[in-house]
Order: C-alpha cells, then sequence, then structure tokens
C-alpha cells in the first residue's frame, strides 16, 4: 500500500494535466482548475515545512552545543521576529480601514525587506562576479577547438552588447559594427543553436514525464523496481 | 486539421445543419411576427418618432455553440434586414449586442451593411448569453428579437490539437515500446560518446600520481535526472578505480545521494573482485546549503590535491567555483552537465564535457538500464520526426518562395497545420 | 567632454594594472586571487564616478518592445508580471520603472503580479518612483483605477495556466486585500482576454518561458519581456518564432530601453562601468591564456 | 553619508558578506545567519497570507459569509500530509503530496513544454532559405536563414545517439558541436554581463545611497 497509492495519485495527477490540454470537456476541465489550486496550497504547506524543519535542525545543533551554535542561534531568532512581525503586521493591516498590506512602505516588515534581505541576498549573487574574473585569469583556457570556439563567441558578445569595441573603433567608423555583430550572433546562430536544444530538452522532458507518470520512474517515492 | 477531406466533410455538414436551422428560424420568426402584428403589440418602431425613416430590423437571429472547442466560442447567424440593399441602401451597418445572464446589452461588434454572421469569441462556460443585432441608419437603430439564452460548451475533444495528439502518442508508444524491448534484454545501439574513453586514462594518470580522485555528483537530490545519470557514471568510474586501486572520494550535499554512492562504490569493488578494498569513507555527505557544500569541497581539493576531478550531474553556480578550484590544483578535470546555463564554464574549465544530453546517454550506454536505453531511443525518433519535418519544411518553403512551385506550397501547408498548434 | 578625459585617465590607470598583472603572470608568478578581487572592485566602481553619456543604439529585439508598447492606445489594460527578486533588481528594474513611468504617462491601466514572492515588492517599488515623477504626479492617479497589484501567488507555471480561465481565482483579493470584484479597474477583467498586452520581467523560472508555454501558446496572449542577461539567450529561439514580442536583455538591455522611451535612468548611468568591468574580464582571458600557452611551449 | 539607520544596516551587511573574499570571518558568519533567518522568513510570510490565508482559508470561509469552495480542503489534506515529513514514523505518508505534485508537474510539462520548445520551434524553422525582396534576393537575410536550418539541423544530428558519427553524418554532427559551442559562449558572454551588474548595483548602494558620493 505504501507504494501503490502515491503510484496512483501520481497517475491520475499527471494523466489530468495531460488530458485536460486536448479534452477541456468536464470533467477535465474543472479537476484541472481544482488540482492546480491544489499545487499551490501544497507549495505553501512546503515551504512552511521548511521552516519547521530548520527549526528542529538548528535548535537541535543550539541544544547539542555543536561547533557554531551561536550562529544558529541568529539564525532561529531573526527567522521568528521576521515571521512574527509580518503575522502581526499583516493581520493588523488586515483590520485597518484602508486595508493595508504587510507589504507596504512604512512596515516593520517592509524595513527589514529593503535593508536585510535585499541587500544581503544582492551581495550573495553579486560574489559570483568576483569568481568570475578570478576564473577568468586562473582556468578558462582555449584548451581544444570547442573552448577556443566557445572563448571567441564569448569575447563578441562580451564586446558587443556594451558599447565597448565599438568605442575602439569609433575613430575609424561610425557604424556599430560589433553592437550589430552580437545581435547577429544571438538572433541566428545562437537562435538556431538554442532551438536544437530546446527541442531535445522537450523531447528529454516529455519521456521523462511519460516515465513518472507510467509509474516506470519511481525515485520520487523511494525508487525501486 | 489532419487531413483536408475530413474537415471538408466536418464543415459541410455543420453547414447543412445551420442551414436547417436558419430555415426553421426564418418559418418561426415569420409565424412570430404575423402573430405580433395580429396582435398590433407594441414593437420598437412605436418608440421611434415619426421624423425618421424606418428600418427593418434583421431577423433570425440564431446563435449556436461552436464545435470542437474550450468554450470559448459563439456562432451567430441571420438573415439580413429587408431594407439592407445593394444599392441605395438606408441601412448602414448592423450593431451586435450581447446580453450576459439577463444583464443588460453590452454593443460587442459593429459589422458593415450586408453582413450575415459573427462569431463572438469572448464567452465563458457558466455563463448564460443572448444576443440582438440592431439595424442602424443615419439617425436611428431599430433592435431585432432577442436570440434564446445559451451558454457555450466545452467540447470532448479540441479539435484543432488532433495533429499533437498524434505526435505524442507516437512518441510516447515508441519511448514505452523501447523501454519494453531493452527489458526483454534485446540490445539497443547507442553511439560511442567521446569523452568516455578519457575517463580511463584520467583514472591511470591519478594512480600514476599516487594522488586521490574527486568525484562530485552535483547538488541536486536523487530525484533529479541529472543526479541519477552522476551516480551511474560513478559506478563506471568506479570499477576502473578498484582496478588500479586508487583513491576516490565522493562528497554528496544530500544524504540520500550518499546512500546511493555508496552502494554504487560497493557494487563496483565486488565486480571488480575486491570487496576488501571498499570502506564507507569513500563517500561523505556534507551540507544540503549550496555554497557551504562549496566550500567544504574547495577545501578538500586544496588539502588533498586530487589528480583528477569528475563533476557528472546538476549543477548550478557553484560549477564556476569547482571548476576554477580544481584547475588551481591542477588536476585533470571531466565534467557533464545538463543544465544549459552551466556547461560554457565547463568546457572552457575542464579538459572533457558531456554536454547535456550527452550525460544521460553516456549513463545509459554505461549501465545499459532498459529504462534509460528505452527513453533515449524514444527521444531519438522524437528528433528524427523533427528532423525530417524541418528538412522537407525548409525545402518546401524554398521552393514555394523562390520558385513559387505550387504542389510545395502545399506541403508547407500540411506541415505546418501539423506542427502549428495555434 | 571633461568627463570623456577622465575615462581615458581611468582606463589609463586600469591598463597599467593590467600590464602589470601580465607581467607577472608571465614571469610565472600567477597572482593571488584577492587582487583579482580587488582589481574588479576598482574597475566597477570608478567609472560609476564618471558621468558620460554613452554611445549606445537601441537594438532591433528592443526596439520591437517599444514599438509593442507604443502601439497601445490609452486605456489599453497591461498585465505585469514581475518574477525576480532583490539580486536581478539591477538589471530588471530599471526596466520595470522605465516601462511604469511611460505607461502611466500615456494612460495605460497598469495590473501587477508576481510568481516570485519578492515580485510584488518589487513593483511596489518600482510604482513609487514612477509615482514620483513630476508629470505622473500631477495626473493625480488613484490605486485600483488607473493600477493594481494583485500581489504574489503561489504554483509557478500553474498560475499562469489557472489565469487563462480566470485571474479571480488565482487572485481573489490584491495585495491591500481588497476583493478581485470591488476593483474599477479589474471590473470586467476575467482572463487574458481582457488584457492587451502582458510584460514580464523574469529572471528565471518561472519566467519568460513559462508564460509562453503556459499562455502565449495556450490562450494567444501577447507577450513582451525583460530578461536578465543570464536568462536571455533561453528566450531568443521563442523571439525569432514570434512567441514573444520583443525581448531586453541584461542591464544594456535596459538602457537601451531607456534611450528608446527618453525615461533616463539607473541602466544608463551603470552602462560605463559594465563597459570596463568586461573589458577586465576580456582582459584577464586574454592574459591567462597567453601566460598557459608560453609556458606550455618550454615545456 | 546617509543618515539612514536602515542604509547603515544595509552597507554593512554588504561588507559583511564582502569580507568572506579576503577570507571566512565570524563577521561573514553573522551576516549569512542574519540571511537565511530573514529570507525564511520573510517566504514564510508571504506564502502565508497571499496563499494560506488569502486563497486557502478565505477560500473555504469567505469573509462575505458565502458559501466557501468545498474542493479546496483537498489541497489542505495534501498540504497537512506533506508536514507529516517532519515526523520519522509517519513521515512516508508525506510521499502523497509529493507524488501528487510529481504527477501534476509531469502532466503540465509533458504537453506545454513539448508544444513551445518542439512542435513550435519545429514548425519555424520551416523557413525558406532564399529571401527576396522586391526583385532581387535580399543576401543578409538569406544567410541568416541558413544559418538557423543549418545550426537546428546540425544541432539536432550532434544529439542522435542511435548512429555512430562517421562520414557525412559525423561532419554535420561536428558542424552541431560548432554551433553549440557558439551559443555556450554567447550565453558565457551573457552570464559574466548579468554577474557584474549585480556587482555594479552593490557598489553603487555603498558609494551612492549610503556614502553619497555619487550623485
Amino acid at each position: 500500500m505504501r507504494r501503490e497509492i502515491p503510484l496512483i495519485i501520481t497517475t491520475i495527477a499527471g494523466l489530468v494535466f495531460a488530458i485536460s490540454y486536448f479534452i477541456p470537456h468536464m470533467p477535465f476541465g474543472e479537476a484541472e482548475t481544482i488540482f492546480g489550486d491544489w499545487v499551490t496550497i501544497v507549495q505553501a504547506f512546503a515551504i512552511w515545512l521548511g521552516v519547521l524543519n530548520l527549526l528542529r535542525v538548528t535548535g537541535e545543533k543550539i541544544h547539542r552545543k555543536r561547533p557554531g551554535w551561536t550562529y544558529a542561534a541568529i539564525v532561529i531568532v531573526t527567522m521568528v521576529g521576521t515571521i512574527a512581525i509580518g503575522i502581526y503586521e499583516g493581520f493588523a493591516g488586515m483590520n485597518a480601514t484602508p486595508p493595508s498590506s504587510y507589504r507596504d512602505a512604512g512596515t516593520t516588515f517592509d524595513w527589514i525587506f529593503q535593508y536585510l534581505y535585499d541587500p544581503l541576498s544582492s551581495t550573495m549573487f553579486a560574489m559570483l562576479a568576483f569568481y568570475i574574473s578570478s576564473a577568468a585569469y586562473r582556468a578558462f583556457r582555449a584548451r581544444n577547438l570547442e573552448a577556443t570556439m566557445l572563448l571567441i563567441a564569448a569575447f563578441f558578445m562580451m564586446g558587443g552588447r556594451v558599447p565597448l569595441l565599438d568605442q575602439l573603433i569609433s575613430p575609424f567608423t561610425d557604424t556599430l559594427v560589433f553592437s550589430k555583430l552580437s545581435s547577429w550572433i544571438m538572433n541566428f546562430p545562437v537562435a538556431g543553436g538554442q532551438r536544437a536544444i530546446a527541442i531535445g530538452i522537450a523531447l528529454g522532458i516529455m519521456s521523462s514525464s511519460l516515465r513518472v507518470i507510467l509509474g516506470i520512474e519511481r525515485s520520487h517515492i523511494g525508487g525501486g523496481e | 486539421m489532419v487531413s483536408t477531406a475530413n474537415q471538408g466533410d466536418r464543415r459541410c455538414a455543420t453547414n447543412l445543419i445551420r442551414l436547417l436551422l436558419v430555415t426553421f428560424a426564418v418559418l418561426l420568426t415569420f409565424l412570430h411576427n404575423r402573430a405580433l402584428a395580429d396582435n398590433s403589440a407594441v414593437d420598437t418602431s412605436s418608440v421611434v418618432s415619426a421624423s425618421i425613416t424606418p428600418l427593418a430590423p434583421p431577423t433570425s437571429l440564431v446563435v449556436s455553440d461552436h464545435v470542437y472547442d474550450n468554450a470559448e466560442r459563439l456562432d451567430l447567424v441571420w438573415v439580413p434586414s429587408i431594407d439592407d440593399k445593394l444599392i441605395a441602401s438606408k441601412l448602414i451597418e448592423y450593431r451586435v449586442y450581447r446580453i450576459t445572464d439577463s444583464g443588460d446589452g453590452q454593443r460587442i461588434a459593429v459589422l458593415p451593411a450586408g453582413a450575415n454572421s459573427f462569431s463572438d469569441e469572448n464567452v465563458e462556460s457558466g455563463h448564460q448569453y443572448s444576443y440582438y443585432i440592431t439595424s442602424v441608419g443615419a439617425d436611428s437603430e431599430f433592435p431585432s428579437i432577442s436570440s434564446e439564452p445559451i451558454e457555450p460548451e466545452r467540447e470532448w475533444l479540441n479539435y484543432h490539437l488532433i495533429s499533437l495528439l498524434l505526435i505524442c502518442m507516437i512518441i510516447g508508444v515508441a519511448i514505452t515500446y523501447f523501454i519494453e524491448t531493452a527489458r526483454r534484454g534485446k540490445k539497443l545501439f547507442i553511439r560511442r560518446i567521446a569523452g568516455l574513453e578519457a575517463i580511463d586514462d584520467a583514472v591511470g594518470r591519478a594512480t600514476e600520481m599516487g594522488r586521490p580522485i574527486l568525484f562530485i555528483p552535483g547538488i541536486q537530490d536523487m530525484d533529479d535526472v541529472g543526479t541519477v545519470a552522476g551516480v551511474t557514471i560513478l559506478g563506471r568510474v568506479c570499477r576502473v578505480v578498484a582496478e588500479f586501486d586508487t583513491k576516490i572520494s565522493v562528497p554528496t550535499s544530500r544524504s540520500l545521494v550518499m546512500t546511493a554512492a555508496r552502494e554504487t562504490i560497493k557494487t563496483a569493488y565486488q565486480t571488480a573482485g575486491r570487496p576488501d578494498k571498499y570502506s564507507d569513507d569513500m563517500s561523505n555527505y556534507i551540507t544540503d546549503e549550496q555554497f557551504g557544500y562549496v566550500a567544504a569541497v574547495n577545501g578538500i581539493m586544496v588539502r588533498e590535491k586530487p589528480a583528477t576531478c569528475f563533476y557528472m550531474g546538476t549543477f548550478y553556480a557553484e560549477s564556476l567555483l569547482l571548476a576554477e578550484t580544481g584547475n588551481s590544483v591542477g588536476a585533470i578535470q571531466i565534467a557533464g552537465t545538463s543544465n544549459p546555463m552551466q556547461i560554457p564554464f565547463f568546457v572552457v574549465a575542464c579538459d572533457f564535457t558531456l554536454i547535456g544530453e550527452e550525460l544521460f546517454a553516456a549513463s545509459a550506454y554505461l549501465s545499459s538500464e532498459p529504462k534509460q536505453l528505452g527513453s533515449l531511443k524514444g527521444q531519438d525518433l522524437g528528433k528524427a520526426i523533427a528532423l525530417t519535418a524541418i528538412t522537407i519544411g525548409v525545402i518546401a518553403a524554398t521552393g514555394s518562395s523562390a520558385w513559387h512551385i505550387g504542389w510545395m506550397q502545399d506541403i508547407l501547408n500540411a506541415l505546418e497545420s501539423i506542427f502549428l498548434t495555434r | 567632454m571633461m568627463g570623456h578625459y577622465i575615462a581615458l585617465s581611468l582606463l589609463a590607470v586600469l591598463g597599467l594594472g593590467m600590464i602589470f598583472i601580465f607581467y607577472l603572470t608571465v614571469k610565472g608568478r600567477t597572482i593571488e586571487r584577492r587582487f583579482v578581487f580587488l582589481y574588479i572592485v576598482f574597475t566597477v566602481s570608478l567609472p560609476l564616478f564618471v558621468k558620460m553619456k554613452p554611445p549606445i543604439q537601441v537594438s532591433p529585439e528592443v526596439q520591437q518592445v517599444v514599438e509593442t508598447i507604443t502601439s497601445l492606445s490609452p486605456g489599453a489594460k497591461v498585465l505585469i508580471s514581475c518574477d525576480f527578486d532583490p539580486p536581478s533588481a539591477p538589471e530588471l528594474q530599471p526596466m520595470l520603472v522605465a516601462f511604469t513611468k511611460y505607461a502611466l504617462k500615456h494612460d495605460l491601466k497598469l495590473i501587477f503580479m508576481g510568481l516570485w514572492p519578492l515580485g510584488p515588492s518589487q513593483a511596489n517599488r518600482g510604482l513609487r518612483l514612477a509615482l514620483a515623477d513630476t508629470i505622473i504626479a500631477a495626473k493625480n492617479l488613484t490605486y485600483g483605477v488607473d493600477y493594481v497589484n494583485l500581489g504574489f501567488q503561489s504554483g509557478n507555471e500553474f498560475v499562469i495556466q489557472a489565469m487563462g480561465g480566470s485571474f479571480k481565482s488565482m487572485f481573489p483579493q490584491d495585495d491591500r486585500r481588497i476583493p478581485y470584484d470591488s476593483i474599477p479597474l479589474l471590473n470586467g477583467v476575467v482572463n487574458y482576454r481582457q488584457i492587451d498586452l502582458v510584460m514580464n520581467f523574469s529572471a528565471g523560472k518561472p519566467g519568460t518561458i513559462e508564460w509562453i508555454q503556459n499562455a502565449v501558446d495556450r490562450y494567444q496572449v501577447k507577450l513582451s519581456a525583460g530578461n536578465t542577461a543570464v536568462q536571455a539567450p533561453q528566450v531568443y529561439p521563442y523571439l525569432r518564432a514570434g512567441q514573444v514580442r520583443g525581448l531586453m536583455g541584461g542591464m544594456s538591455g535596459a538602457a537601451e530601453f531607456e534611450l528608446a522611451l527618453n525615461e533616463k535612468g539607473k541602466a544608463s548611468s551603470f552602462i560605463l562601468s559594465q563597459m570596463f568591468s568586461h573589458l577586465a574580464v576580456m582582459l584577464f582571458v586574454i592574459v591567462g591564456n597567453v601566460a598557459w600557452l608560453m609556458t606550455r611551449k618550454k615545456k | 553619508m546617509s543618515t539612514e539607520f536602515g542604509v547603515w544596516v544595509a552597507a554593512l551587511m554588504t561588507i559583511g558578506l564582502f569580507s568572506f573574499l579576503y577570507k571566512d570571518n565570524p563577521f561573514f558568519k553573522v551576516c549569512e545567519a542574519v540571511f537565511i533567518g530573514s529570507s525564511t522568513g520573510y517566504w514564510a510570510v508571504v506564502y502565508f497570507f497571499d496563499n494560506l490565508q488569502k486563497k486557502l482559508w478565505e477560500g473555504i470561509f469567505p469573509p462575505d459569509g458565502a458559501v466557501g469552495d468545498a474542493w479546496l480542503w483537498g489541497g489542505a489534506i495534501l498540504g497537512i500530509l506533506m508536514l507529516c515529513r517532519l515526523s520519522n514514523k509517519i513521515g512516508w505518508i508525506a510521499r502523497w503530496p509529493v507524488s501528487f505534485i510529481v504527477g501534476a508537474t509531469a502532466g503540465l510539462y509533458m504537453i506545454n513544454y513539448f508544444v513551445s520548445s518542439a512542435m513550435m520551434q519545429v514548425a519555424s524553422t520551416m523557413q525558406s532559405l532564399v529571401v527576396t525582396n522586391g526583385g532581387g534576393i535580399d543576401w543578409q537575410a538569406t544567410i541568416g536563414s541558413v544559418v538557423v536550418a543549418v545550426a537546428v539541423v546540425s544541432g539536432l544530428i550532434y544529439f542522435f545517439f542511435s548512429k555512430e558519427h562517421t562520414g557525412a553524418f559525423g561532419g554535420v554532427a561536428k558542424v552541431g558541436i560548432w554551433f553549440l559551442m557558439i551559443t555556450f559562449g554567447a550565453s558565457f558572454g551573457y552570464t559574466v554581463m548579468s554577474r557584474m551588474s549585480l556587482l555594479i548595483g552593490r557598489m553603487d548602494y555603498l558609494f551612492g545611497d549610503w556614502l553619497g558620493m555619487i550623485r
């Protein structure tokens, strides 16, 4: 039973979405709408599952005084603080006239977004700029024909998408040769190459989806034949 | 859509029905009007002041649901007003009004004189719609009788998607067929994949240098196809490793992947006849957190200086960080990922890269698992269909547009009607 | 002119630094990565202080976005899906702001939403900036009549799909918790059929490709898009096939868009930094490869 | 220089994370912990109001007293089953909602993805190789459409695994890999642009919003 029920659920959910594309008639169109609602709800629960999981893992870390438990404490304090403030302000705004959102400017929750979440997440990704530069210097080599072609294409793209190479040749000509060239590369060879990749991926997704719906692929329920 | 003859038949039938309906409606309206006239009831003309010229409204308005659609279209037909004449007509235009769920009439279209049909494509299932049409003169407007309320229906088959359904079925059936064939033990051919021979050389090199091998199976869990392919390739790498008796280390970012990796390594050592050399230390779980995992792996690289690094699985931003560090310790690097965004980093920083689907092909090739082999074959069939269609389509398009060859245009139209699902 | 000279001297300073790095590398002394990091900090920040009008030209794909937008008549309803979060804001926020300013000036009706939890917050920030514009402020626009923010809904592509049936099913209330039916702007808006254009600002998944798959190809929606540079190449095949009408890619796309709509903003002032940083990366690749080839020959 | 407290906090957080580039340190770890905590909290609140409260709760119990949508109970039950994962004993039951999501995604993707990324792409590749304008041949457009057609066909052939890459077939596959490399090169260039934009954004914040040195 532990294996059969999930398999049946998978198949039914998959079939409803696949069939309703072709048969919008009762009951498929309606079932699709209802299932769509369910997906959004389950995903919201999954986020809360993550919160509870994080609480459990970090709580255990603090309890056992494992290395780095002080940082775990900071995680818990900021997380619980953010949630408490957000939920309080959300309900307060709901009952206010006119109603306002927890997300509106001027709320403490918006302050957290603007001055904690935003700079921290932006910075995390901005660090990649440094790593790309150092990799460009230390690792990216034209070690074979393929890599060389890749680097050359990348060169024209980096120099052509911003007015860089065009600035260099500006004393000689006014036409933006490299800007046009990079646009051309994107619109023709790249569009073609991406299209080949997209067709391949679409077929791959189709076959793996089919395997999931038919119950041939079972790794999401713990694998095994 | 799939065959023009079929469509013609259908259209013919619908038109016949429509014609019957219209005739019936004309009769009905005639009788109805007679009745009205007999009762000399108040009709619209009484509202109109004597100063403006009266116009006859259109008659016999029939609204029908459009067939084979997703309840998004209603078709209207009517008999034009008797004042709608070709020459010197007082009637300028018709206006179509819609009443949704017995609300007020809303003007939805203005049609030129002479029109006798209209399709409202702005309707929803679950609502009742009725319509009336007015004859519009220079200074007056006269409404027809409202049609019976009708609700658009969702049909059993969205007819213009039939070719899509067929192609999906062909590929779907092919995939399941090939999986079944492979299961029964039939050998399915898969071409040699360039990066694979490099594996043996790379392992040999590590043995010569007396340094370990590092294998990273991506940062996703076992429910990801890329990870599964990575672990499969790990099995093959480990068989060579066991033969050469080299040291291998497989840090993972998911605990489930660690379990799977340990199983795989163990089996490989048994197959190679060296079960005694296996130990659980070969694979360890580090952390789920993306950058935390990268920091730890980079630490391992700097300390142990592996001779060879394998990156096989699903990678995101960490591809760059791992490959750069591996490069700086002078390792030979072999990578494979299906994420198109990360392939460039691997191509320029690694010695060998399995590009996109090659990762899955390599995994199917090495494991000869029916599930993987069959899917690959089915997908190949899909590619063959796409290739054939594109080749014929391009030739036909060129022939018809550059040399105006008629039958080539027909071929192109047929192909487009199959593949364009809009 | 002044700006030009400063830029040139900057280039000279950074160039000397690069020559020094090159010298060390060829000598076999690969410099430490912290110095590379430091070098990048300078190349990116110094140009920020220089005020120079970048010589950019609007590319055809951005031009197509502009044409799609300018063809809308006043009163047209535009659905704007903000599918990004703060990390991608430097690229996408300028597009959003420029678009919002243009749209509000030309009396388009804007319906904001987000498939990313932080999207609606980005929309609010963009709106705040646009409403502060003097011309727009003079129009005295009202929330709910001229623009509305539906908020976020979880479910990714399932939300796009379900909106093909009805917007209300996914957004029973707007961001301020006003019921869908009592918002004047949404009066009569059932689903995509009452929308004249969908604008999508996307930093990944769900984003433009999901909008194409679930709205354009299934419900014949008109779609224009702005993407992060990482995402843009994947959208080009769909651009060629006409599934998306115009595409702005990354910061340079944003700068071109600002130029075309004549709404100067952040992107235009960042483009010089962008140029310098690209130059640095390109030079790093050359330096690294030359040094590598030279040492390989010696062996 | 900014006088706003928040801007100072944001600037310090930014510097804290960047300090990792020099070396791992406690300041970085504090910032990282704050990041994990505040982001998880933020997401949780957003999902709580925009989905659980607004859609689920008020869908079942509409505030205006109307009859709720009973179907939503199904979603609620699946969601609660999802939370069972926290328990070791009944954790297996969480497979039900997971199966539901996996199945639904597979069903939706199978067709939608196939239509947009395969069918539509095949259809729009069927273009005439020779493009004419007025009387003559438009060479630029002609070259463009030849390139697209060759790129798609050769790229597909490269990813065709049922035939050995030998002879003419191998030659076409070789052309395919070149086009793929150009494609990857372009996306590489674009990635650099994207990452640099993020860094520029941060630097602008530090020097502009915080220190007020850029106007």
